[in-house]
């Protein structure tokens, strides 16, 4: 299982840098989200992985690591107002810059810049 | 046979969780993709309340509850956006 | 005391003249005189001392830790150079009130060379080498400020530019000099680096200090090959000329040698590059001198020459040879500043400075032609005037040192040689300004003769007092200059300094011989001038100046250019490269791993948990592929998100997955709200190889980052939970953990992460100001948007569900300290409600049904958070420190109450608050009219 | 009031920016600007209040919501961080008054953002946990992009989306590398986790140095080291003046980090080589890479921008040498380089304004209305920041260059010298044509406003009076390394295994939880 | 009673708010009735602005008898529907249809589209802008006007008369 | 104890129903020929399916914690609310985007007005095919299948 839940980590970093690698904002923006999906689950791991074992006094008879958890959600929340900010500067950016690549650029020889 | 019949719904759930998926990736437009990531919301409220039942514990049903309201509203917000674009006018 | 006293008034006589500008010229000059001749007081009234053969001399500690001391002193060397910054300066300065034309800025003009002035005082006074060099290149600061008076003239500019360059680099190179000295002596301060001269020589990076500092020298007294950058900077005013150029600054290198002399001479090396330098470049600069045409030009290569044969005497390094240089400091500087005051003054009165353009001048500028004439036969160093005694010491010294072994004869011939060419270019100044007819070309012929007379007094005063003055050394060179140069050579020397015979007549010997070919020389050079400009005209000059400027210009140019290539404003690359360093170091990290799989036991897969990781891969590869298909793509995601909630359910993590599926559905709303204004299928540009780079990155960043997971899952840690676990009901009174860690234990992360949160709000706010947006009419196959703005179920059902979902996100928020939920969830849930309001509605409808100020709410939230922090400081208690009890109630039970409830509805209302702040806001953009059928 | 003092930094600006925005609305812009240089004035007292109670050498923490640590977050002031604090504050009163003189009605918020951003930074400062750290970098990065983007337009934007895309992606390996250390460690507290990775086996050691690695990568960007600096020029180029000002504190944050994480948390771990490898090679890459960059510059804003680098190159360069002189030395020069970039880059936008429309860029020109005001501003700056005496650049390179000891890392030498020397002549190019070469007839208009010039002085004065009082500065900063050289001292005081404990704890008030 | 109805506007839905909360905190409790109670009254208070005047329900029982008549047809819909998607054999004979509306009010229109998706074989595709009609889309249809007829009789009338409307 | 066993037969009953539901739902939007098939499955199917499965773990709780667990019936209520609205709403939005149906569809064509289906802007792409344009070839097809 441990593999597996890294195959996953892994999968979801490499899809996410790949994105954030491309040239226009909007696929930029979904790597990003890919890449905090994989940091989040990379993060919550790191105080290991129990099933059945919700951290909740009385729900549980041995709780998992919470702390990882709290990181977690502040790390989503943070995550989440990045991302709607980002969002918000791509729309800007087409707006100002007449394009949504990412260097501002129309970009008909392609990304090879 | 509580154990062998929530057995039996699980792979059922996951079968059709599968079948979802081939759907979302088959297309072959967008509101077929649509619904198959609402049909897939929906049965993982299945999935959620079913591994309730295996795992004897309600802590995570307030997350079915999420699904059930939220798959909703950005299922909406799609079906909006291929209407009008626009989703908040 | 009063040696402190020295810089001091010259750094108050800065501002003095600033300040009094305005009340008139001559008040200015006057005020500013002031100082200078207080210092000079001040320094003479050392001089007894001082010629005694004493050391004057002051420390007060500064920067111990630098090794920087605010340390003066003043022995015969200073003392010479005091007497020349203070004394010439102060002529300078009043023949400068006369010089500058009425509408020239003198108050700025006065203060640059206080400045200056300062500044070479301090070099000359400082007993610490960091302070030593600080001065120095406080010169050089200041007199790219003097070169560049006349800014609006370009030759100033590059002039100055190129002097800054120069002598700033020089000055680096010393530092680095310095600081090695510094190392190998164990010491900054002066007195102890010239006592510890042995220590210094020994040292194994002599050979570099060595080089160093003759560099940081060189390049100051403009020897060969640094020379060239003194020429332009005759764009000076020629004030400025006549005192950095001739009497301080250019003597600031010379000094520099003479100064260290006792730490770092008497060794071959030294010897050598002194003498070679210093005959390369009296010959090479004299030379010039004979071919230039610009007055001031000629006394600039003069100048140059000059201080290659000061060097020159450094270099041959025998104690008469260091007294003849300090002697020839003091010469150089007499005659030479009062030449560059008369050509001043032709420059002035003739509006040129063209040699050939002037001549005959002698009838109509008397005394000025009396002033050149002294000075300039001090300068061809005929007797009986000083430049001739000096001079005769170098010849006497050339001929006598063993430098070159059995080359060294050559030396001899070799100043002789520079001693005929400087007879040469001075008797040419001479003659051909104030006795030869004008070599006018026809044009300029047709124009009126020049119409010029002796200026005002107090121009002419200053220059005939040093031309007097250098009469009178060469007259009475012991009276007038032998206490003060043993004094100086005592200094240079660091040891006993022989008795000078500082005379006019020595008898009939070979130095006088040669100095007779000299002069005898001189005059043929001059008579053949014309024959000698040919030949020159055979070998073109190549201009060290304009090598340095194109080499410059090229430096610029590669540097733009690697500039350009290498921050070439693609993103891409940028995070590439980010990618390949993390990439680069988390691999490091990995190789000292030694096994990935740790010592934990592995725990077993079923169904779920392969459905959901292989949903998840689907999803995130999915969205990958799809990228150009937007929409999709989102789709894609959420799956990602769907699953990676549901890892959380199954990891027992319910509040992460009920704050991953809240977000995750406001983070698709965003994006779809954000994909109406964006490019919805761009065209694909792509190159193979581009996809190929980045597929290795991504896969091999995905590798590690997958094997780094692996290997932490496969290890256990002995982990501060236990703690809270442990203290969550007592100490955080909730039995969800989790919540307790937000609100309680790490309550200041959370508080940290509301900013985080409405401060994207307010961002957003910023970016959406404004904005002018593309709104496409049809979505990407080109269908036309409906007309039916907001179906009616939508819009009914949505009324229904608004009170139904207020209800759960009470619910949520209640029971968030001892169960999964909290303020942020019930937040999230509060703002999707009225986000599908919002959409079912539209905007204007919704908003005006909920007339709030979203910023607001989410800066509320923020205050009441705060406020619960700050709270605890009531109670004596730490910031955000949280507090709860039970409490009963008669009929309604036992209840409890914790102040972090507080905090929490603050987190809930900065939620609301920044999550419909960015939303609506964007939604707003486009509530303009569309084509609608609907009514309302 | 007085124990709460540590809280302060973080909670007045906090309070700051919710006055401050909850008026936004409702009182004229004239009180906003006197309320918000009075909490940034106050902010400074206080910030000087700490450096005066660390200069003492103890150690001062705070346990917020009275959980000590290793399990509560506890703010922790030690000489480096009162520094750091008061660096920022002083920065930030010059900036907020520039502001007020219009800079601040460009766009809406700027005041309330101006103080969340201060909040951030003085949290990073301040903080002893790495999550902690963590979320006080979002808030200042994101205070930061609000304040990039104010006032809008092309160049902003475009600059912009790459400052925090990049950042964004720096986030996310920031996290990666906490799940590494929090994973390996099983701490957060920065002393608790020096006390764990000093004893630990192999195996968990090896992740560390892989999660230290990566935190060092993270920090480098937002330090700016070279593969990572690209984003720099443009940014703040385009940033609007009060701010570009303020962010030559941003990098310095990035500094601090590393300089933090590497002698508390890795100072004798097997991440540590690595570590000063890094640092070393790229900051001297950086160093070169600014200089030529300082050449190749076209516009004022530009040059600044490589100057800063430069000084980043520098500043990182001799956090590699690892040795307290070399501290000593860089915390010097620290606060001399982040005042003077600041105060540039304010006189930029005054040259700017009075070219109409020639800007910053390095062309000729309509001569400047007020040029001998300018060009004086702008020569103590540039004589300053070139490391040229008499200011304190000189001597904080100067000091840095005596720290070098192996002489394998002479190399940082010639380097520094070269950088001087190229600042010198690019900045002398730049002034003369900036200054000197210009045409006929003037402009009137952007007269420097009062609050301008006091902006900028204030900046500017940093750089005599760092060199008057450099005796006691250079004291201080020797202190301050030899504090970071000693990371035991910290984790006894704090985690309380030394019985020599002299720190005074805010938390005296004991006992069971409330 | 006008300040009844100021301040308790939609009995019922305070009353549906009142056994939802209930529902959902699981207890009996006099303080959480007292909880509820109060939200039933304060959300309805709060979403009042968002609620367009409502139809009121004239004849509940009627409404009970039509909410298990659906309840029985989404049951026999379902086993309907399952039966065409699991033989194979079988062919479906989709189709569209336009059903002329009779009901005027959007609640009760809102009613019917909704049952009628959840019903036998049909799902509602669009209402049209004016009310008129609805389109449906039929999964299996042999007589497009018996279709018609029969939603009609089963549904709509109910609906009209719960509502009378 | 037959009370156990009878509900314990029941929760089986509704879990295994509700299992089956949900899968013909989703197995006929597996299966199904056109869109507007496949959106019959899961709006009934899988709700229903959920449905079931809720009122099972709703029993499994009463029954096994002996006290009343009726919250799923606030997902229940949910679903059954929201359900519908998105089966309208996606079908309202396949039609709009004029998506291919089954040739075989019958019934008397309602005349799609434009405020049904979006209009084209340009000339759509060749790909998705829309009968409801061309009036003759419709007639044609439906023929054919009627006869």
């Amino acid at each position: 299982m441990e593999a597996l839940f890294s195959l996953v980590v892994g999968v979801l970093t490499a899809c996410g840098i790949y994105l954030l690698l491309r040239g226009r904002t909007f696929p930029v923006i979904i790597g990003l989200s890919l890449l905090s999906y994989a940091v989040n689950l990379f993060l919550f791991s790191s105080g290991g992985l129990r099933t059945n074992s919700a951290p909740v006094i009385g729900a549980s008879i041995s709780p998992t690591d919470p702390l990882p958890h709290a990181l977690v959600l502040t790390a989503i929340v943070i995550g989440f107002a990045m991302t709607a900010f980002v969002v918000i500067l791509a729309v800007r950016a087409r707006s100002e810059l007449g394009s949504d690549h990412v260097d501002g650029q129309q970009g008909e020889e392609g990304d090879t810049r | 046979m509580l154990d062998t019949a929530l057995w039996i719904s699980l792979t059922l759930i996951v079968m059709a969780m599968a079948m979802n998926v081939y759907r979302l990736a088959v297309g072959p437009d967008v509101p077929d993709r649509l619904l198959a990531l609402d049909t897939l919301y929906v049965n993982s409220i299945a999935l959620i309340v079913l591994l309730g039942l295996w795992l004897n514990t309600k802590t995570y049903f307030e997350a079915a509850i999420l699904i059930a309201m939220l798959g909703f509203v950005g299922t909406m917000a799609i079906c909006r956006y291929l209407l009008r674009g626009d989703i908040i006018e | 005391m009063s040696l402190l006293w020295i810089p001091l008034l010259t750094i108050a006589g800065i501002v003095v003249p600033v300040m009094t500008s305005r009340h008139g010229r001559r008040t200015c000059v006057n005020a500013t005189l002031v100082a200078p001749l207080l210092a000079l007081a001040l320094a003479l009234s050392q001089a007894p001392a001082v010629l005694a053969g004493d050391v004057v001399s002051l420390q007060i500690p500064w920067m111990p830790l630098l090794g920087l001391d605010l340390a003066l002193r003043i022995d015969g060397l200073t003392l010479l150079f005091a007497l020349l910054i203070l004394g010439i300066g102060s002529l300078i300065l009043y023949y400068a009130g006369h010089y500058l034309s009425a509408d020239e800025d003198d108050g700025r003009f006065l203060a640059y060379m206080m400045l200056f002035m300062t500044a070479m005082l301090g070099i000359a006074m400082a007993d610490n080498l960091i302070l030593l060099w600080l001065f120095w290149e406080l010169t050089s600061i200041s007199s790219f400020l003097l070169i560049g008076f006349w800014g609006h003239r370009s030759d100033a500019r590059r002039g100055a530019r190129m002097a800054l360059a120069v002598t700033g680099a020089g000055g680096l190179a010393l530092l680095a000099g310095f600081l090695l000295i510094g190392q190998a002596a164990g010491t900054f301060a002066l007195g102890e680096v010239l006592a510890a001269g042995d220590v210094v020589r020994a040292s194994e990076h002599y050979t570099l200090i060595v080089a160093l500092v003759l560099f940081g020298a060189f390049t100051k007294s403009a020897q060969f090959p640094f020379h060239f950058w003194l020429p332009h900077a005759m764009a000076a005013p020629t004030p400025v000329s006549a005192f950095l150029h001739s009497a301080t600054m250019v003597k600031a290198g010379v000094f520099l040698m003479a100064r260290l002399n006792p730490a770092l001479g008497d060794t071959a090396l030294w010897s050598l590059c002194l003498t070679l330098a210093g005959l390369a470049t009296m010959l090479y600069a004299a030379w010039f001198a004979l071919l230039e045409r610009d007055l001031k030009g000629i006394l600039a290569f003069s100048t140059v020459s000059h201080l290659g044969l000061i060097t020159l005497l450094l270099g041959l390094g025998s104690p008469l040879a260091l007294a003849a240089a300090a002697f020839h400091i003091l010469n150089h500087a007499i005659f030479k500043a009062a030449l560059f005051m008369s050509v001043g003054i032709i420059d002035h009165e003739a509006g040129t400075r063209d040699i050939d353009r002037l001549g005959a001048l002698w009838s109509m500028m008397p005394l000025t032609g009396t002033l050149t004439l002294l000075a300039g036969a001090a300068m061809a160093g005929i007797p009986p005037f000083n430049g001739f005694l000096s001079k005769e010491m170098l010849l006497d010294q050339s001929l006598q040192t063993g430098l070159l072994g059995a080359l060294s004869g050559i030396i001899p011939l070799l100043v002789v040689l520079a001693a005929t060419l400087s007879v040469a270019y001075s008797l040419r100044l001479i003659w051909s300004l104030f006795f030869a007819a004008p070599k006018l070309t026809r044009e300029e012929k047709a124009q009126p003769p020049l119409k010029v007379h002796d200026p005002a007094r107090g121009m002419l005063a200053p220059g005939l007092f040093l031309a007097v003055m250098s009469l009178l050394v060469g007259l009475f060179p012991m009276t007038l200059a032998d206490p003060l140069v043993s004094a100086a050579s005592l200094a240079i020397q660091g040891a006993s300094t022989p008795e000078l015979n500082l005379a006019l007549w020595h008898g009939l010997n070979l130095p006088l011989l040669m100095s007779a070919i000299a002069v005898a020389g001189g005059v043929v050079v001059l008579r053949q001038q014309r024959r000698f400009a040919a030949v020159a005209t055979l070998f073109p000059a190549r201009d060290a100046s304009r090598i340095f400027e194109a080499a410059v210009v090229r430096v610029i140019k590669a540097a733009l250019w690697l500039t350009l290539r290498l921050e070439n404003g693609s993103l891409q690359r940028y995070q590439a490269l980010l990618i390949l360093c993390a990439l680069a170091m988390v691999g490091i990290g990995l190789m000292k791993l030694d096994t990935l799989t740790g010592a934990a036991g592995l725990q077993s897969l079923d169904a779920m948990l392969v459905l959901g990781a292989a949903l998840a891969i689907f999803g995130a590869i999915g969205s990958a592929l799809s990228h150009r298909w937007r929409l999709v793509s989102i789709l894609m995601l959420s799956v990602v998100g769907l699953m990676v909630s549901l890892a959380f359910v199954r990891f027992s993590a319910p509040d992460l997955a009920l704050t991953q599926l809240s977000v995750e559905v406001v983070t698709m709303i965003l994006m779809i709200l954000a994909l109406f204004f964006l490019p919805q299928r761009p065209p694909l540009l792509v190159s193979g190889r581009r996809i190929l780079r980045d597929l290795i990155l991504a896969v091999a960043m995905g590798l590690v980052i997958a094997m780094l997971n692996y290997a932490l899952l496969t290890r256990e840690t002995l982990s501060i939970a236990d703690y809270f676990l442990r203290e969550s009901v007592p100490g955080g009174g909730g039995s969800n953990v989790v919540n307790v860690i937000l609100v309680d234990f790490r309550g200041f992360d959370t508080f940290g992460e509301i900013t985080v949160l409405t401060l994207a709000g307010l961002a957003t706010f910023k970016l959406l100001n404004r904005l002018k947006l593309f709104m496409p009419a049809g979505n990407v196959e080109g269908i036309r948007w409906s007309q039916q703005r907001h179906p009616m179920i939508l819009a009914v059902v949505s009324q229904i569900l608004l009170p139904l979902a207020l209800l759960v996100s009470v619910y949520i928020f209640l029971r968030g300290h001892n169960q999964p939920g909290g303020g942020f969830i019930a937040g999230l849930i509060t703002a999707t409600a009225l986000l599908l309001q919002y959409m079912a509605r539209g905007h204007d409808w919704t908003r005006a049904r909920l007339p709030v100020s979203y910023p607001v709410i989410a800066v509320s939230g923020l205050a009441v958070a705060l406020a619960t922090g700050v709270g605890s400081w009531l109670f004596g208690y730490p910031f955000l420190t949280a507090s709860f009890g039970h409490f009963h109630l008669p009929l309604i039970g036992d209840f409890e109450l914790a102040s972090a409830m507080l905090f929490d509805l603050g987190v809930f209302l900065a939620v609301v608050g920044a999550t419909l702040m960015i939303l609506v806001n964007l939604g707003r953009v486009t509530t303009i009219h569309r084509p609608s059928l609907e009514e309302r | 009031m007085s124990q709460h003092l540590l809280a302060l930094p973080i909670v007045l600006p906090m309070a700051a920016a919710l006055v401050l925005l909850l008026l936004s609305n409702r009182t004229s812009e004239r009180h906003q600007r006197q309320l918000s240089v009075a909490f940034t004035a106050l902010l400074l007292l206080i910030n000087l209040a700490l450096l005066s109670r660390a200069s003492g050498g103890e150690l001062a923490f705070y346990a917020l919501g009275n959980w000590q640590a290793p399990y509560g977050i506890i703010l922790m002031l030690d000489r480096l961080s009162a520094l750091m604090l008061t660096i920022t504050a002083v920065l930030a009163v010059g900036c907020v008054i520039f502001a007020c003189a219009g800079d601040d009605q460009r766009g809406a918020y700027f005041h309330g953002v101006f103080q969340l951003q201060l909040m951030g930074l003085n949290g990073a400062f301040l903080t002893g946990d790495i999550f902690n750290l963590f979320v006080f970098f979002e808030i200042l990065l994101l205070a930061s992009y609000a304040l990039l983007m104010h006032g809008g337009g092309k160049a902003r934007v475009g600059a912009g989306l790459h400052y925090v895309i990049l950042n964004l992606a720096g986030s996310a390996l920031f996290l990666i590398s906490l799940g590494i250390l929090y994973g390996a460690t099983g701490t957060l507290n920065m002393a608790d986790m020096a006390r764990r990775v000093a004893d630990m086996p192999n195996d968990q050691a090896a992740l560390v140095t892989a999660g230290g690695l990566l935190l060092i990568v993270v920090f480098s960007l937002k330090a700016a080291l070279l593969p990572l600096y690209f984003w720099l020029p443009r940014t703040y180029a385009a940033a609007p003046a009060p701010v570009a000002a303020l962010f030559a504190i941003m990098t310095k944050v990035g500094l601090y980090a590393i300089l933090r994480v590497q002698t508390l948390i890795f100072a004798d771990s097997p991440a540590e080589e690595p570590i000063d490898a890094w640092l070393w090679w790229s900051g001297l890459a950086t160093l070169v890479l600014g200089a030529v960059g300082v050449l190749a510059a076209r516009d004022l804003r530009i040059l600044i921008a490589y100057l800063v680098l430069i000084s980043v190159g520098t500043l990182l360069a001799g956090t590699a040498l690892q040795s307290p002189a070399a501290n000593t030395a860089l915390l010097y020069y620290l606060p001399h380089t982040t005042l003077i970039c600041g105060a540039l880059f304010l006189v930029a936008e005054l040259i700017g304004q009075q070219r109409a429309k020639a800007g910053t860029r390095l062309v000729r020109a309509r001569r400047l209305y007020q040029r001998f005001l300018l060009g004086g501003l702008f020569l103590v700056g540039a004589v300053a920041v070139a490391g040229l005496p008499p200011l304190a650049g000189a001597l904080g390179k100067l000091m840095l260059m005596q720290a070098v000891e192996d002489s394998a890392r002479l190399w940082l030498w010639p380097l520094l010298l070269l950088a001087g020397l190229c600042a010198l002549i690019a900045l002398s190019r730049a002034g003369s044509v900036l200054f000197w070469a210009s045409y006929k007839g003037e402009v009137a208009a952007g007269r420097v406003s009062g609050a301008q010039l006091a902006g900028v002085l204030w900046l500017l004065a940093s750089a005599p009076l760092l060199v008057i009082f450099g005796g006691p500065m250079s004291e201080y900063t020797q202190a301050t390394a030899r504090q970071l050289a000693q990371p035991q001292v910290v984790i006894a005081e704090l985690l309380g295994d030394a019985p020599t404990a002299r720190a005074t704890r805010f938390q005296a008030i004991q006992g069971d939880a409330p | 009673m006008t300040r009844l109805k100021r301040y308790l506007p939609t009995p019922v839905l305070s009353l549906v708010l009142l056994v939802v909360w209930l529902l959902m905190v699981r207890s009996l409790a006099f303080g959480h009735i007292l909880l509820g109670s109060f939200l039933a009254v304060t959300i309805p208070l709060l979403t009042q602005g968002f609620w367009e005047p409502l139809p009121r329900v004239k004849h509940p029982i009627k409404l009970a008898r039509f909410v298990l008549v659906v309840l029985w047809d989404i049951i026999v819909a379902n086993l309907q529907v399952s039966r065409l998607i699991l033989s194979p054999s079988r062919e479906a004979h989709p189709g569209f249809i336009e059903y002329p509306l009779a009901l005027k009010d959007r609640l009760a229109i809102t009613l019917l589209a909704n049952t009628i998706t959840m019903t036998p074989g049909t799902v509602s595709t669009n209402i049209r802008l004016d009310s008129s009609s609805l389109l449906i889309h039929a999964l299996d249809m042999d007589d497009e006007q018996a279709l018609i007829r029969e939603i009609q009789e089963r549904y709509e009338r109910p609906l009209k008369e719960i509502f009378e409307c | 104890m037959t009370f156990y066993v009878i509900t314990e037969g029941i929760i089986a009953f509704l879990l295994v129903a509700g299992g089956l539901f949900a899968f013909t739902g989703s197995l006929g939007m597996l299966k199904l020929k056109d869109f507007f098939m496949r959106l019959h499955g899961p709006t009934k199917g899988t709700t229903l399916g959920i449905g079931c499965v809720l009122i099972a773990s709703m029993l499994y709780f009463t029954v096994t914690q002996r006290e009343f667990h009726v919250q799923e019936l606030l997902i229940t209520l949910f679903l059954f609310i929201t359900a519908p609205v998105t089966g309208h709403m996606l079908a309202k939005t396949g039609l709009h985007m004029h998506l291919r149906f089954y040739t075989g569809t019958r019934g008397s064509l309602p005349e799609f007005r434009d405020e049904d289906v979006g209009q084209s802007r340009v000339a759509r792409p060749a790909r998705a095919h829309h009968p409801w344009r061309t009036k003759a070839k419709r007639s044609r097809l439906k023929r054919r299948e009627i006869v």
